[in-house]
């Protein structure tokens, strides 16, 4: 499972990492508002905010202020325990979530090895699955807590919606888990580091310019996965919780202030797991294009001589190769909310049980089937 | 105290606060919610007892799907407090009272008797399973349940499908919920 | 190339291509379903091709590749695998089957352009194949009849493949559930055989079955086999069960073509040459074969002689091939079943593919007294039918003459065969050659009877070279089991074919008297006969409708009845609603009436009205209360538990 | 036999006693709650209190098959909320009622 260390120095640099991650995420919420608005005004030929600060900059701050000093109010009708506590548990599980996303190569310093990331666990995707499936209780709580109809209504959207797409999510990587043959991340990243190479019919198949990333072998089930993702982070095209005609903003139609911000972190924490993963499972994780950690860590001590100094510059290196990767299906998920119209809800549906679950299905048959074949017969 | 030992008294707790917080709650949303929490201290359990992936399961299949559907379906419902959450009847209700109380203490006494005197104490239990060795590795569990008890797994499957089919049919609307007139 | 591999592939391809087109069965593309469709079974044909050289590179006694995909079914003795033999007898029969069912495939894209289930259809053709092949590659009885239910599936979604028309959804239901009669004897046979020999594996059985030789008709081998061939005459159309195959006309022309010609109905066959050591073993379950075999190809050819619809006339003449098929087994001639089947697979599916060629040119008109000297605007359909019509009436040397020569030497010569079998069969050629060419006449040759607003047209590429290839299969395909008496002439060909097949099929010996030195002389004598008769009545036909017009009808006026009864299918369906079905129903009725109601029910309530005293006495325990209820299971754990625990 | 602490030293018969508690719990729920849904609940509670044990006897014999097991009573599990609760919305859609004791009369 997961292991916080022996000696006091381990377990208190393993805490404190645990704390850094945590505020890594929320503080990328602020930065990725601001690039969405002002992503979303270059699309739309506007000029998006700013005034305030250097190319509006500081308008984050702004916010966080105005959050914070609004007043705090809850609706009469509703159950005030569970509408106070929806908010925190939408925090929650996208925070724990995501911090079991590894970022970058282990750093090593004298005989402890540290992850860079959260904490590893032996079975992280479907811890990960699992955790992120309890966002519907947020919702349902908000929803319900609420004590509006449209509040309501736009929480038992959003919970069937995401329980829907839940089976499609977890279909769609069954075949790049049966493919690596593990459950842990890192395993997973390990297996697509270096040149693209594989085994079939008893022999290599290789292209040395080319990754060994999982799109190569899944990209069906990369589809399936990143568009289940935009259901599960209740995205455009898939926003259907809201709606400005029937259901105003859905289950968060009652909430303001500080409690609507966590909402917000809950929402874009579900878009950064969605990007994290999407990284781990089909473009190699950290790992630089066809690069092995090892062959980056020769070319950093080379230039450097010092074991540990080399070790951190590799680390940090596989560190911004993540964000790259990780950054730009963010940005895709900006762009596609800011180009796709939405769907309707029975479209919507349709579109998960009628269409995304059978070929995911399909999918993992026939790559069982292939690595079946592949594996057992020696031509 | 060691942190494994702390663990398990701390998710017992966990379970068996919740566990009557299932029972013992008059709002059935908050019953809802406590059994969450248990059915999340459970998998927390099964941590502690190295079944990981189950672990995972019992989260996105209970907590994250079974439990949600009852939430909804108790929401939909929109009860609020109950006036009579319990049974009422003074005799039967010893007598019910009476028969958990019994049956609880029968087989935690049954357990602890067995484990100590008729069986191998906790010292050869231990030592036993050393000697069998840690069993969860998911591959082992994939080959027992797709090898050796695939009939039970297609059977399952079939189960789901009847479940599936009798479920749509009980609570469909009439004429379908895509009717066009 | 791994052997195991090869079949592997040879069985997955279809279901690849199955999955590929019926995920997206909406669509109307007919050029990507029908590529995907073809490429799959040529994929599959590519494989048998590989399989069949292994096989020819092996010496003749090894001749066997099998495969264990995993165990099915382990029930304490009883084990399945899912296993798959190619041998000599399955080689053949995959090749026929990928290889013509290629073709075929080729052939829909052209004539099922304009249909809406394209897709559909084509996904259905796929999963047909893939049975099939399990059908013919099964090393088990079960496996085996695994895809022996398969095939019947796809058979019936594609015989009511335009389910919209109901007369053709009907014609389904009724191929369904005829072939569920012969299906339950199928598994009858199974049961028996299993109890007997204890094993269902087609290689045990064949070993075991030697010694199990008996002549009582109540034999556990004997019932077993009869069982089986019940089964058989379900699924291949023979007497009392053949009355689903006109009907199957209904389903698009290919299908008829595939399924309904070359490939599914002959698995009955097929099943009886697989088990040839069984069924030589069970001389009595051999002579009720050849003679429902006879039977059935002189009744169908009379049938055959009275009908307008150009492909209940090609039905017909399928059930009666059929049968020469069975009279082949039926008496021992197990390679000469097998070679028929192979020559009949080519030019029966040429002409159903020729006719459907035709009806697509006559924009769906199936009535071959609307048509007539169609030559002039079809010639290559013309030319290619032209050659399966010299091949199904046995001129040499086309393909058809030494299969069916051989048949009928071995009905005479046969120790199991006799001479009324013989001339059966005679008379089932010359019927043969009379309404094939009556078909050939109306259809292409004669003047034009074809209707003012019908354009007739040459149908498009791909559906003029399947013709082409199956035409030249027509005239070559026999020429690898010529028999002995010829070929000494033609400088000692060896007969290919049955020194392929010698190592997995007994060979009957000849009857007693048939040894010595006019046996050569006796052959050729048979030949000629059988040859003579069969040109005869093709010509006399052939004067009758096209010099002679007007002479068929005055025949079919001198005969009248008799006319209108073999014109009426000899009212067989209305006798078996008659006789069968409409008994079965009313005496359903009357043992619900008078059993039922007046027995049962009255017994019944009088233990109820017993009960329902002893039942009001414990109502009241039973409040509806269900807590109380699991208090009462809760109260006896306890007690149970208690009792347990304090013994 | 040496004397081990009962607190500091974990066995299966910590486990199994959690789990019959837990049982008795949901036992409970079933016989005294009146809520149609809180006894569906109660009745998953019991299970899950099945599952602990078997997952406890997997783990201190070694053998994979208790998992086996608690896969499939999850199954099952699932597959009974959701006829149970199907049958709950439609009593509910009907009657307006949840309440056990209201169904008394529903013989057939």
């Amino acid at each position: 499972m997961t292991s916080m260390g022996t000696t006091t120095f381990e377990v208190a640099v393993n805490l404190i990492k645990l704390v850094l991650v945590f505020l890594m995420m929320v503080q990328l919420v602020p930065i990725l508002v601001w690039l969405e608005r002002r992503g979303s005004a270059f699309i739309q030929n506007r000029f998006g905010p700013n005034r305030v600060g250097p190319l509006g900059l500081l308008q984050l701050l702004a916010d966080a202020v105005k959050f914070l000093t609004k007043e705090d109010f809850a609706p009469e009708k509703g159950n005030r325990l569970l509408f106070y506590a929806a908010p925190v548990f939408a925090l929650v599980p996208a925070a724990v979530a995501y911090m079991a996303i590894p970022m970058s190569v282990p750093l090593k310093f004298n005989e402890y090895t540290f992850l860079i990331q959260g904490y590893e666990i032996n079975v992280g995707i479907v811890f990960i699955l699992g955790i992120s499936s309890l966002a519907a209780y947020t919702i349902l709580m908000a929803g319900w807590g609420s004590g509006s109809k449209f509040s309501l209504m736009g929480a038992l959207r959003a919970s069937a919606q995401i329980i829907s797409y839940e089976l499609a999510l977890g279909l769609s990587i069954v075949g790049i888990i049966l493919l690596y043959g593990t459950f842990n991340l890192s395993e997973m990243i390990h297996a697509q580091q270096g040149i693209f190479s594989f085994n079939a019919f008893g022999h290599n198949i290789s292209a040395s310019w080319l990754p060994n990333w999982g799109i190569f072998y899944q990209p069906v089930g990369m589809i399936l996965f990143f568009a289940a993702t935009f259901a599960e982070s209740n995205r455009l095209p898939f926003d259907l919780a809201e709606g400005e005609a029937e259901l105003v903003a859905g289950f968060h139609t009652e909430y303001g202030g500080f409690k609507m911000l966590m909402f917000f972190i809950g929402e874009y924490g579900h878009m950064m797991i969605a990007s994290g993963l999407m990284a781990t499972f089909f473009f190699g994780g950290y790992s630089i294009w066809n690069l092995t950690p090892q062959e980056v860590y020769q070319w950093c001590f080379n230039l450097i001589g010092n074991e540990f100094w080399a070790g951190a510059m590799n680390s940090l290196l596989h560190f911004l190769s993540y964000l790259v990767k990780f950054g730009i299906f963010l940005w895709i998920f900006f762009h596609v909310r800011w180009t796709l119209p939405r769907f309707r809800y029975d479209q919507l549906m349709d579109l998960g049980w009628k269409t995304m679950l059978p070929w995911a299905l399909a999918n993992t048959m026939i790559t069982a089937l292939i690595i079946f074949v592949t594996s057992y017969y020696v031509l | 105290m060691t942190a494994d030992v702390f663990l398990f008294w701390f998710l017992a707790f966990m379970t068996i606060v919740s566990g009557l917080g299932v029972v013992l709650m008059a709002n059935p949303i908050y019953s809802a919610l406590s059994l969450a929490m248990t059915m999340i201290s459970v998998a927390a359990i099964f941590v502690t007892l190295q079944a990981y992936f189950l672990a995972g399961v019992q989260i996105i299949v209970y907590a994250g799907a079974v439990m949600v559907l009852f939430v909804m379906v108790l929401m939909l419902f929109d009860l609020k407090h109950e006036l009579q959450a319990f049974t009422r009847g003074r005799a039967t209700g010893a007598i019910k009272i009476a028969t958990v109380g019994i049956l609880s203490g029968l087989v935690v006494g049954a357990v602890t008797i067995g484990l100590t005197i008729g069986g191998k104490n906790q010292a050869e239990v231990a030592s036993a399973t050393k000697a069998a060795g840690i069993v969860d590795t998911t591959r082992g569990l994939s080959e027992a349940l797709f090898l050796k008890n695939v009939f039970g797994f297609e059977a399952l499957g079939v189960l789901l499908l009847v479940i599936a089919v009798g479920t749509v049919a009980l609570s469909r609307s009439k004429g379908g919920t895509h009717a066009r007139d | 190339m791994n052997q195991q591999a090869l079949i592997a592939i040879l069985l997955l391809s279809p279901v690849v291509g199955f999955f590929l087109n019926g995920l997206r069965f909406r669509s109307k593309n007919y050029i990507l379903a029908g590529t995907i469709a073809t490429l799959a079974v040529v994929i599959s044909f590519v494989c048998s091709v590989l399989l069949f050289l292994d096989l020819v590179g092996m010496p003749p006694e090894a001749r066997r590749i099998t495969a264990n995909f995993f165990e099915w079914i382990a029930v304490d003795k009883f084990k399945v695998n899912a296993g798959f033999v190619v041998d000599q007898i399955s080689s053949i029969m995959i090749l026929i089957i990928t290889g013509v069912g290629a073709l075929i495939h080729l052939f829909s894209i052209g004539y099922m352009h304009h249909d809406k289930g394209v897709t559909k259809y084509f996904a259905y053709l796929n999963l047909f194949i893939f049975n099939m092949l399990i059908l013919v590659l099964g090393d088990s009885l079960l496996t085996m009849f695994v895809g022996w239910e398969g095939v019947g599936l796809c058979s019936y979604l594609l015989i009511g493949f335009w389910f919209n028309d109901s007369a053709k959804a009907a014609a389904g239901m009724k191929a369904f559930i005829t072939n569920r009669v012969g299906d339950a004897a199928f598994i009858i046979g199974m049961f028996i055989l299993f109890m007997t020999f204890g094993t269902l594996n087609i290689h045990e059985l064949n070993a075991l079955a030697p010694t199990a030789l008996e002549a009582s008709w109540l034999g556990a081998v004997t019932l077993g086999t009869l069982m089986l061939f019940i089964g058989a005459t379900g699924k291949s159309a023979q007497i009392p069960l053949y009355v689903w195959l006109p009907d199957a006309m209904a389903g698009p022309t290919p299908v008829s073509a595939l399924i309904h010609a070359a490939t599914m109905v002959t698995a009955g066959v097929y099943m009886i040459v697989r088990l040839n050591p069984l069924f030589i073993s069970a001389p009595n379950t051999m002579m009720v074969v050849a003679i429902i075999g006879a039977a059935t190809a002189v009744l169908a050819a009379t049938i055959g002689l009275t009908q307008h619809d150009i492909k209940k006339v090609l039905a017909y003449s399928t059930v009666s091939q059929l049968g020469y098929m069975f009279l082949a087994v039926g008496v021992g001639a197990f390679g000469a079943g097998m070679f028929h089947l192979m020559t009949h697979a080519f030019f029966k599916a040429l002409m159903f593919l020729g006719s459907g060629s035709v009806i697509h040119a006559m924009h769906e008109e199936q009535d071959i007294r609307k048509m007539g000297g169609l030559r002039k605007y079809l010639p290559i359909t013309h030319a290619t039918f032209f050659l399966g019509w010299l091949a199904i009436i046995g001129i040499p040397p086309f393909a058809g003459f030494f299969s069916k020569d051989e048949i009928l030497w071995k009905a005479y010569s046969s120790s199991a065969g006799h001479i009324l079998l013989w001339a059966a069969g005679v008379i089932g050629a010359a019927l043969t050659a009379f309404y094939m060419t009556r078909l050939m006449a109306l259809t292409f040759w004669g003047k034009s009877r074809v209707d003012k607003n019908v354009h007739p047209h040459e149908s498009p590429i791909s559906m003029t070279i399947p013709l082409i290839i199956l035409g030249i299969l027509s005239v070559i395909g026999g020429w690898v089991g010529i028999p002995h008496v010829i070929s000494q002439y033609l400088g000692e060909v060896p007969n290919f074919w049955e020194h392929w097949l010698a190592p997995v099929i007994r060979i009957l010996p000849l009857a007693p008297a048939e040894h010595g030195a006019d046996h050569e002389a006796l052959e050729w004598t048979l030949m000629s006969v059988s040859v003579g008769v069969a040109a005869i009545s093709a010509i006399s036909a052939y004067i009758m409708y096209t010099k002679k017009e007007g002479s068929a009808d005055r025949v079919a006026k001198a005969f009248g009845p008799v006319y209108q009864l073999v014109n009426k299918k000899y009212l067989v369906d209305e006798a078996y609603f008659k006789g069968l079905i409409n008994p079965l129903i009313r005496g359903s009725k009357n043992l619900w009436y008078y059993v039922d109601v007046n027995i049962i029910d009255k017994a019944t309530y009088k233990v109820t009205d017993i009960v329902r005293g002893g039942g009001s006495f414990v109502k009241s325990l039973q409040t509806g209360n269900m807590q109380q209820y699991a208090m009462y299971i809760g109260v006896g754990v306890v007690v149970a538990l208690s009792f347990v625990l304090m013994r | 036999m040496p004397e081990t602490n009962i607190i500091t030293t974990i066995g299966p018969e910590h486990y199994l006693v959690l789990s019959a508690l837990l049982f008795s719990i949901g036992m409970a729920g079933v016989l005294l709650r009146r809520n149609l849904i809180v006894l569906l609940m109660s009745i998953e509670l019991m299970l899950n209190a099945v599952n602990i044990s078997f997952i406890t006897f997997s783990h201190y014999s070694g053998k994979v098959e208790g998992q086996i097991m608690v896969f499939f009573v999850m199954t099952i599990a699932a597959a009974e909320a959701a006829v149970g609760l199907a049958l709950a919305v439609s009593i509910f859609k009907r009657f307006k009622e949840v309440n056990i004791r209201f169904f008394e009369h529903l013989k057939g």
